[in-house]
């Protein structure tokens, strides 16, 4: 019935995008219709983001709407005054961005965040929204809702910000709610509650959704429509179902087959009995937490005696909750953190108390790639320099052979054309990316890999994982892999350690832990893990009647 | 749009200026010190395009000398504040330690400290000569750019790009100079302009008190202050090198913003 | 009810405790000595019934004091009070500027000042001094005036206490000190002359206004916030004439504007260069541009104003171009850099430097101008550590003591200019001399600073008011401070 | 907080020492000699003997520095060597006035730059952005004395509206008070909106690039709604730390503007005892603004939560 709407909400025609003669988006065109919910798919950089935005006129400045029309119930956005428009968003629009982080008011208390569009498009008395937001809070599972209105962003973890952004947005009860990539921030487990409570809240309103992502998995779960994306392009679209299970295209094809399937793996290498390249030995490590008055305040316990060997040419991936100490752990490993306990050995040689400039090789031979991509690239650099500066202390490279190292790395993570971009000018993917160029260019024994491919879409992902794989296979590199995609950690890790609140709880060989958890947070991992095993496993009739899942 | 118009406007702005400060090395168009007690402060007059002074002076030709002497006073002492503050803000920010704690503690006890007692102690040591008023400007000046410089050293090297450098093996000198500096250039941009108008507004601050660049050499600011007591039978006086003080400062606003604008690659 | 500028604070309880005009016009109006000065520079009695009887040997001097005066806090004026405050001033560690011209440092040495008398007091000398009066009555010595007990009593004064006409009712450090008409006071008989006479406090009340900055005056008189400019900056005379309301008053005062030469060392140890350097000053130019015609050029070193003045005396040293270059080839100069140190916090004193500097440039005598601030030239002046300086006199109603000023020995005394032993004799001679007598003694040291040229005078000083026209009976005067009894404010 | 303001007043006790002996040595340095420019031209080598013997100045200078060291801590900064006003009294008094006038023409100035420079942000590259840059740098670059001058004038003499000289104190009567402090408030005001207004802009600047202003956005909010409640906050904490400095700086620089208007304030104190080389009262006046200096940056850095939570006392 929803198919034969005679009026969609949201309609899309042919529109082109375009910033400073360049073309981004070129000619995409699709409904959403009252209910349903569209998924916006295709790779990084593909330009979902864009579109999203165009929706409620809110590109950046210098990129704007070229030709082409959206049309809200049939009126025109593109045409519409800014006052109108202004009472479109919020009350009939809503939208949460892609980075939930820096989309909250670092300078506003929640309470007022939530209830400032409220006071705008409702006439609704003070108390009366206030029970509102407790209301809503409490729906998404945020204990102590009263409290919550008086903090600010900060003191909230990401998934909760993330989800006090959904609550906000949902307060109004738009009817057409944009979703951009609302999980890629979020540990496994976070990510499943977001979505549950972000369609859970839609169905009880009867929002129509366009959703934006790369996660298939998801896609499958949610969605009732699929529109995929390529470099500004529409490849195909139709009902989930059948895109999912007869794509048409290529491109689709790829995408779909890229997402990584648990499937048992091919006998493993063990690193028994080799000498291992990198060692934690009873690592402890504590911060700082400022002076109290007089005396110091206790340090806060974030490492306690972790032991992690790797061996040449292995993966190890390290997973678990937001917090647990993951990251801590690999800076620690990389000496990008000072200890305070236990030893460092790189190739059997203590470095943990080494100044930086006695460390020789090490710095060249470890890399890492940061959880946060963003903030890592240098925004006054272009991409081409920021990789090459990994190549700085390769002896002997002429200045061509570095520029040709560059590229070629550059164009193994798909980003051939992006050398003379800055950061700002790429998608979160594409950041992403080049990250991850940075830290393998100079071909290191070993690799800090935190988070590595939490923003990338499937064929990247597929990409960078095949990447991993291959360096290891050809040149032996040893990888510390962090990451909450149990399905990713499997494809490539030959062995998997769990942590929780700063000691290893679990560890063994991958397809042991994933056939038989002991622990029960790795239990509870597993379970959440939205992993498709084969499309076709996954039925529409399925969406959206899955209860909350804890 | 507006970064073209900054830097239009700034640079004819800035090239007149400049232009007149050159010229008068080598031309004016009367002696800018002849003293010619019989034609003092008369209006402009053939012969005296913008007047004379109390001393019979050309005004013309001591606003254009002047051009070159503030100019050049505020230039070196804006090199001198923003160098030094720049290097000790960036040190002390990057490397912290006990260093830090000591150059911060000497640095806010001058910063709590007025600037002309330090003019006049300067110049007391060095003697009143345009070097010593470019040192002193420049110690009042340079604890302020530490401060600020410093402020936000502190904020980058918590940035993980900076850490990311660290990662790649890069001394601390070099993670310095190509990420922490490079970063901090906007708002050291914003600050040198701002601080080039206040110098040549402090040397007329001190030639008032009778602590800048001695007569009878002419700075715009001892012009400025030596027509304080003419005010209302010699307007001109005043506003003349008065105006050419705000063109001026208007200039390096407009190529300031122009240059931070041009050092931001997003915009 | 009358308000009047005041260029700084009061700045000491004890007469002349501080030798600034500021302290000495408050104090005026509060203290009075047992002598004073007429205008003309003749001493007068004050405090003291009549003048003294002096003693054969000419080494005791005996005060007869008047009758009923009180002081403002209504003790009686006694001998006891009288002698009191003397030995109180010649203690050493009161720091009295003026202790040195009783001290023996000059040609006066007191050796006690005793109350003889209930109303009778008698100050004896080591040796006789005929100077005495002279330096007792000097108004930049406050005619050492005669304080309460409260304060002789007392380490630490807190307000002076005199027998003037004026009382102090309050003082705001830095802002304004208000006097107001001492009931009491017992004004002498003959008519008002210079400081002496009768002292009429005709106004309940005089307000100082502390006022420094000339701008602020100027504005100040304008709005009519005060009624009196005393020493009005000479910049704003002209404007100040052409208004309505305000008149701008002037008169010759017993002062020169001069530039000291360090004769002892430096460039200037040659007295053809110096007079070549005092020949080649426009003193009219000088004047014209720097005082606005408020000043008279002159080169001579007896004030214009003098009765001794001669036009003569004046141009041996007067601007002449043409005389420089041969001055110069005389005294072999080869270009030697003069420095002219002058400071900027009196413009009077700075412009006069830049314009030397412009006049000596274009007689091609190379010269560099050093400006510094007051307190750092002060010291420089006392230590003679200077080659040419811009210095001004204040006024003193007998142009003999300018001369005893500058007259001495440099080794002795660094600030000393004209070091000439002949010179100090004559000088000696004509203080000792009664006005009558002194004409020839003027003459000879006329014809020996000619020669001699130790200093350079560009003009006779004069003192310039400017007071709105509801000011009545002011007037300004040689003294160049100004005296507000005799004055009233219409309403 | 309270742990924090006392552990940030502790911190403040070395710095202020270092100030005391700075300013002990750099006023010792500067040639000239109270007890001269006491006397007036006609001093003696025995009267200045005499005085600086009263007032210590025989000593030598760490003695001097000591013994004033010591009565400090007793709460006792000496007495003026011209007046001999207690310096504490004096210095107390003056500051008052100065932090008055300084206050409110900062605070002032701050409500003016705040929506000036966040509307000259908004509309970034405007004509009407150019027009008020170039208005505030016009701002920027009148000298103090001059404009000072000018309003005195105007509203002084032409229009007689506003008394020209002196002051009466709060105490003495409050509204005559105000019409003294006008002008002076006034000329700081047209200086101060200037430098504020540029950095209010150049930090809106950054702020409107956020996500989270275009997430307000996407709420519907009107674009008012969007400047004054988003993005003056955000951008507002850097300035925080301007006017911390301004502020400062003011309270040593306000001399001019003093003397113009005769105003008793600390400013022209301090050039006067400077020039009168009355080491007391000069040191007096430092250490108030070493003082003032060092609680501005306090109740800055106390404010700074407010505009950017993020940022904690501890
Ligand atoms: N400010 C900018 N200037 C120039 N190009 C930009 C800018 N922002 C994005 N782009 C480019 O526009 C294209 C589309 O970007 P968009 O953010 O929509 O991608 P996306 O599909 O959301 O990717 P992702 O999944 O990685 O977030 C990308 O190629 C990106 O490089
Ligand atoms: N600089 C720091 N100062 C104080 N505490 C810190 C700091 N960095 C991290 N922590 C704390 O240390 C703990 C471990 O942090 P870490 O970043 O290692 O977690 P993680 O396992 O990587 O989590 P996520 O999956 O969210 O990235 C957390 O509780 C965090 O709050
Ligand atoms: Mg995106
Ligand atoms: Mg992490």
């Amino acid at each position: 019935m929803i198919f034969n709407a005679p009026q969609p909400t949201l309609s899309v025609s042919d529109i082109r995008i375009g910033m400073r003669g360049s073309e981004l988006i070129k000619g995409v065109s699709f409904d959403v219709h009252p209910g349903q919910v569209v998924a916006l798919v295709g790779e990084s950089g593909s330009g979902k983001t864009m579109i999203g935005r165009a929706v409620l006129r809110l590109l950046p400045d210098v990129i704007r709407p070229t030709s082409g029309d959206i049309l809200y119930h049939g009126t025109s956005i593109l045409s519409l005054s800014q006052r109108r428009m202004r009472a479109l968003r919020g009350e009939k629009i809503g939208m949460v961005f892609q980075e939930p982080l820096v989309s909250l008011n670092p300078a506003m208390r929640i309470g007022r965040q939530m209830a400032e569009a409220m006071r705008l498009h409702t006439s609704l008395s003070p108390a009366e929204i206030r029970e509102r937001s407790i209301a809503m809070l409490r729906r998404i599972q945020i204990s102590d809702p009263e409290a919550c209105l008086a903090a600010y962003p900060h003191q909230f973890s990401g998934g909760m910000r993330q989800r006090i952004m959904l609550a906000s947005v949902m307060l109004l009860r738009p009817d057409l709610l944009i979703a951009d990539e609302p999980t890629t921030a979020l540990d496994t487990l976070s990510q499943l509650e977001v979505l549950e409570t972000m369609m859970d809240l839609t169905r009880d309103v009867g929002t129509s959704v366009l959703l934006i992502t790369h996660n298939l998995g998801l896609v499958a779960k949610y969605a009732d429509y699929v529109v995929v994306l390529k470099q500004g392009e529409v490849v195909e679209a139709g009902p989930t179902r059948d895109i999912l299970d007869n794509p048409q295209r290529e491109y689709t094809r790829r995408l779909i087959e890229s997402v990584p399937t648990r499937d048992p793996h091919q006998p493993q290498l063990s690193h028994d009995g080799r000498p291992s390249i990198l060692e934690a030995r009873n690592v402890v490590l504590s911060y700082d937490q400022g002076t109290a008055l007089w005396a110091r305040r206790p340090r806060k316990q974030v490492l306690r005696d972790v032991s992690l060997a790797i061996a040449p040419g292995e993966i190890v991936a390290v997973v678990g909750g937001s917090g647990s100490g993951k990251t801590t752990l690999g800076r620690a490993m990389l000496r990008l953190q000072d200890i305070d306990a236990g030893q460092i050995l790189y190739n059997g040689q203590d470095v943990a108390r080494r100044a930086d400039r006695q460390l020789g090789d090490f710095r060249r031979k470890c890399q890492i790639v940061f959880q946060d991509p963003f903030s890592s690239l240098d925004p006054r650099m272009r991409v081409g320099a920021i990789v090459a500066e990994a190549l700085r202390h390769e002896r002997g490279l002429s200045a061509r052979q570095r520029r040709e190292r560059t590229e070629q790395v550059l164009s193994e993570v798909g980003l051939a054309d992006y050398r003379r971009r800055y950061p700002h000018e790429l998608s979160g993917g594409q950041r992403q990316r080049v990250a991850i160029a940075r830290a393998i260019v100079s071909q290191p024994d070993v690799i800090v890999a935190d988070e590595p491919i939490s923003a990338l879409d499937m064929t990247i992902q597929k990409q960078v994982l095949e990447l991993f794989e291959r360096l290891q296979r050809e040149r032996g590199f040893a990888c510390i892999f962090i990451s909450h995609d149990l399905a990713a950690v499997q494809q490539v890790a030959q062995r998997i350690i769990v942590m929780e609140n700063g000691t290893i709880v679990e560890e063994g060989p991958c397809d042991a832990v994933f056939e038989n958890p002991q622990h029960e947070y790795t239990r509870r991992l597993l379970a959440a893990s939205p992993m498709l095993a084969r499309p076709s496993e996954t039925r529409g009739n399925e969406k959206r009647e899955e209860p909350v899942n804890e | 749009m507006f970064a073209r118009l900054n830097l239009i406007f700034g640079g004819i702005l800035g090239s007149v200026v400049l232009g007149m400060a050159l010229l008068a090395l080598v031309w004016t168009p009367a002696s800018p010190v002849a003293i010619d007690p019989i034609n003092r402060l008369s209006g402009p007059i053939p012969g005296h395009l913008f007047g004379t002074d109390e001393f019979g002076r050309d005004i013309l030709s001591r606003i254009m000398t002047g051009a070159w002497t503030s100019l050049s006073v505020a230039f070196l002492t804006v090199a001198f504040a923003v160098i030094c503050g720049s290097a000790i803000g960036l040190l002390t920010g990057f490397y912290r330690g006990w260093f830090d704690r000591i150059a911060m503690l000497l640095n806010d006890a001058l910063l709590a400290f007025p600037g002309i007692l330090l003019a006049l102690g300067i110049v007391a040591i060095i003697g009143p000569s345009k070097y010593g008023i470019i040192i002193a400007l420049g110690i009042a000046y340079t604890p302020k750019v530490i401060r600020i410089v410093r402020g936000t050293v502190l904020s980058l090297r918590q940035k993980e790009f900076v850490e990311a450098s660290r990662a790649l093996g890069n001394g601390s000198v070099f993670t310095m100079l190509r990420h922490v500096l490079p970063n901090s250039f906007a708002p050291i941009a914003v600050l040198a302009t701002s601080l080039f108008g206040w110098v040549i507004l402090a040397e007329s601050a001190l030639s008032f008190l009778g602590l800048g660049v001695p007569p009878p050499a002419a700075t715009w600011g001892n012009m400025l202050s030596a027509a304080r007591p003419h005010l209302s039978t010699a307007p001109w006086m005043s506003i003349i090198p008065g105006g050419f003080i705000a063109l001026t400062l208007l200039s390096i606003n407009l190529l300031g913003d122009a240059l931070r604008d041009w050092l931001d690659p997003r915009m | 009810e009358l308000v009047s500028g005041l260029a700084g604070d009061m700045r000491a309880v004890i007469p002349a405790g501080s030798t600034d005009d500021s302290t000495l016009t408050v104090q005026q109006h509060v203290y009075e000595g047992l002598v004073t000065w007429k205008e003309n520079g003749e001493v007068a009695p004050m405090l003291a019934k009549d003048l003294p009887q002096v003693s054969e040997d000419g080494r005791s001097y005996t005060f007869k004091l008047r009758e009923g005066v009180t002081f403002h806090d209504g003790t009686p004026l006694t001998a006891e009070a009288v002698a009191k405050s003397w030995n109180y001033l010649l203690e050493p560690e009161r720091g009295w500027s003026c202790r040195q011209y009783f001290d023996g440092s000059g040609p006066v040495e007191i050796a006690s000042v005793e109350a003889s008398g209930e109303l009778e007091v008698t100050f004896t000398l080591v040796e006789a001094a005929p100077a005495l009066l002279t330096q007792m009555a000097r108004a930049d010595c406050g005619e050492g005036g005669i304080m309460a007990e409260a304060i002789t009593s007392t380490d630490t004064p807190q307000k002076p206490i005199g027998t003037g006409p004026y009382m102090i009712e309050s003082r705001r450090s830095n802002q304004d000190i208000v006097l107001t008409r001492f009931e009491d006071y017992s004004p002498r008989e003959e008519p008002a002359d210079g400081y002496a006479g009768k002292k009429e406090a005709l106004l309940d009340k005089i307000t100082f206004l502390i006022i420094p900055d000339p701008a602020a005056n100027y504005s100040a008189l304008r709005a009519g916030e005060i009624d009196v400019w005393p020493a009005i900056a000479l910049s704003y005379a002209e404007e100040l004439d052409g208004l309505d309301s305000i008149s701008v008053d002037s008169v010759n005062i017993p002062s020169i504007s001069t530039f000291a030469f360090q004769t002892s060392k430096g460039p200037l140890t040659d007295p053809a260069l110096r007079k070549a350097v005092n020949r080649a000053l426009d003193r009219k130019g000088m004047v014209d541009a720097i005082a606005m015609g408020y000043a008279t050029p002159s080169a001579s070193v007896i004030p214009v104003s003098s009765q001794f003045f001669d036009e003569a005396g004046s141009e041996a040293l007067s601007y002449d171009p043409q005389e420089v270059a041969a001055l110069l080839e005389a005294a072999d100069y080869d270009g030697t850099e003069i420095v002219i140190t002058t400071n900027k916090n009196y413009s009077v004193m700075y412009e006069t430097g830049v314009m030397a500097q412009a006049y000596l440039e274009a007689a091609g005598i190379r010269s560099r101008l050093e400006v510094i601030d007051f307190a750092t030239q002060l010291p420089n002046y006392y230590s003679g550590d200077y080659q040419m300086m811009t210095w001004n006199y204040a006024p003193t109603l007998d142009p003999a003591l300018i001369l005893d000023r500058v007259t001495g020995p440099k080794a002795t005394t660094a600030s000393k200019i004209w070091d000439n032993p002949q010179a100090r004799e004559l000088v000696d001679r004509l203080i000792a001399a009664p006005i009558g007598e002194r004409q020839a003694i003027y003459d000879e040291i006329q014809t020996l600073y000619a020669e001699d040229a130790p200093m350079l005078v560009w003009a006779s000083s004069q003192a310039t008011s400017a007071y709105s026209d509801k000011v009545q009976g002011y007037e300004v005067w040689a003294g160049r401070k100004p005296r507000y009894w005799g004055v009233t404010v219409e309403e | 907080m309270a742990q924090f303001l006392v552990k940030r007043l502790l911190m403040a006790i070395p710095t202020l020492l270092l100030v005391a002996l700075l300013v002990f040595m750099l006023v010792r340095l500067i040639p000239g000699d109270p007890a001269l420019i006491l006397l007036g031209d006609g001093a003696d080598a025995n009267s200045v003997a005499a005085i600086n013997r009263r007032l210590g100045l025989d000593q030598p200078l760490p003695v001097q520095f000591f013994i004033w060291l010591g009565n400090v801590f007793q709460g006792d900064l000496g007495n003026s060597i011209l007046t001999g006003d207690p310096v504490l009294a004096l210095v107390w008094d003056r500051f008052q006035l100065s932090a008055t006038i300084i206050l409110l023409a900062v605070g002032t100035a701050t409500l003016i730059a705040v929506p000036v420079g966040i509307f000259a942000a908004w509309r970034q590259g405007s004509g009407m952005d150019f027009t008020l840059v170039a208005l505030a740098t016009l701002g920027l670059s009148i000298p103090s004395f001059w404009l000072g001058l000018m309003l005195l004038m105007l509203f002084g003499i032409q229009l007689g509206w506003l008394p020209v000289v002196g002051y009466v104190s709060f105490g003495q009567d409050a509204s005559l008070a105000i019409t003294y402090l006008v002008l002076p408030v006034l000329t700081l005001i047209l200086i101060e909106v200037g430098v504020l207004t540029r950095m209010v802009r150049s930090s809106a600047i950054e702020v409107l690039r956020l996500e989270y202003v275009t997430h307000a956005r996407a709420k519907g909010l009107s674009e008012r709604s969007v400047l004054f409640r988003h993005v003056l906050p955000n951008s507002f904490a850097p300035t925080l730390t301007l006017i911390g400095i301004v502020l400062g700086t003011l309270l040593g620089g306000i001399a001019v503007v003093e003397t113009v208007f005769t105003l008793p304030g600390l400013g022209r104190l301090l050039v006067e005892s400077i020039y009168s080389r009355d080491y007391p009262v000069v040191q007096g006046c430092l250490l108030m603004i070493a003082t003032g200096y060092v609680v501005v940056n306090l109740i800055v850095d106390l404010l700074y939560p407010f505009f950017d939570p993020r940022v904690t006392l501890e």
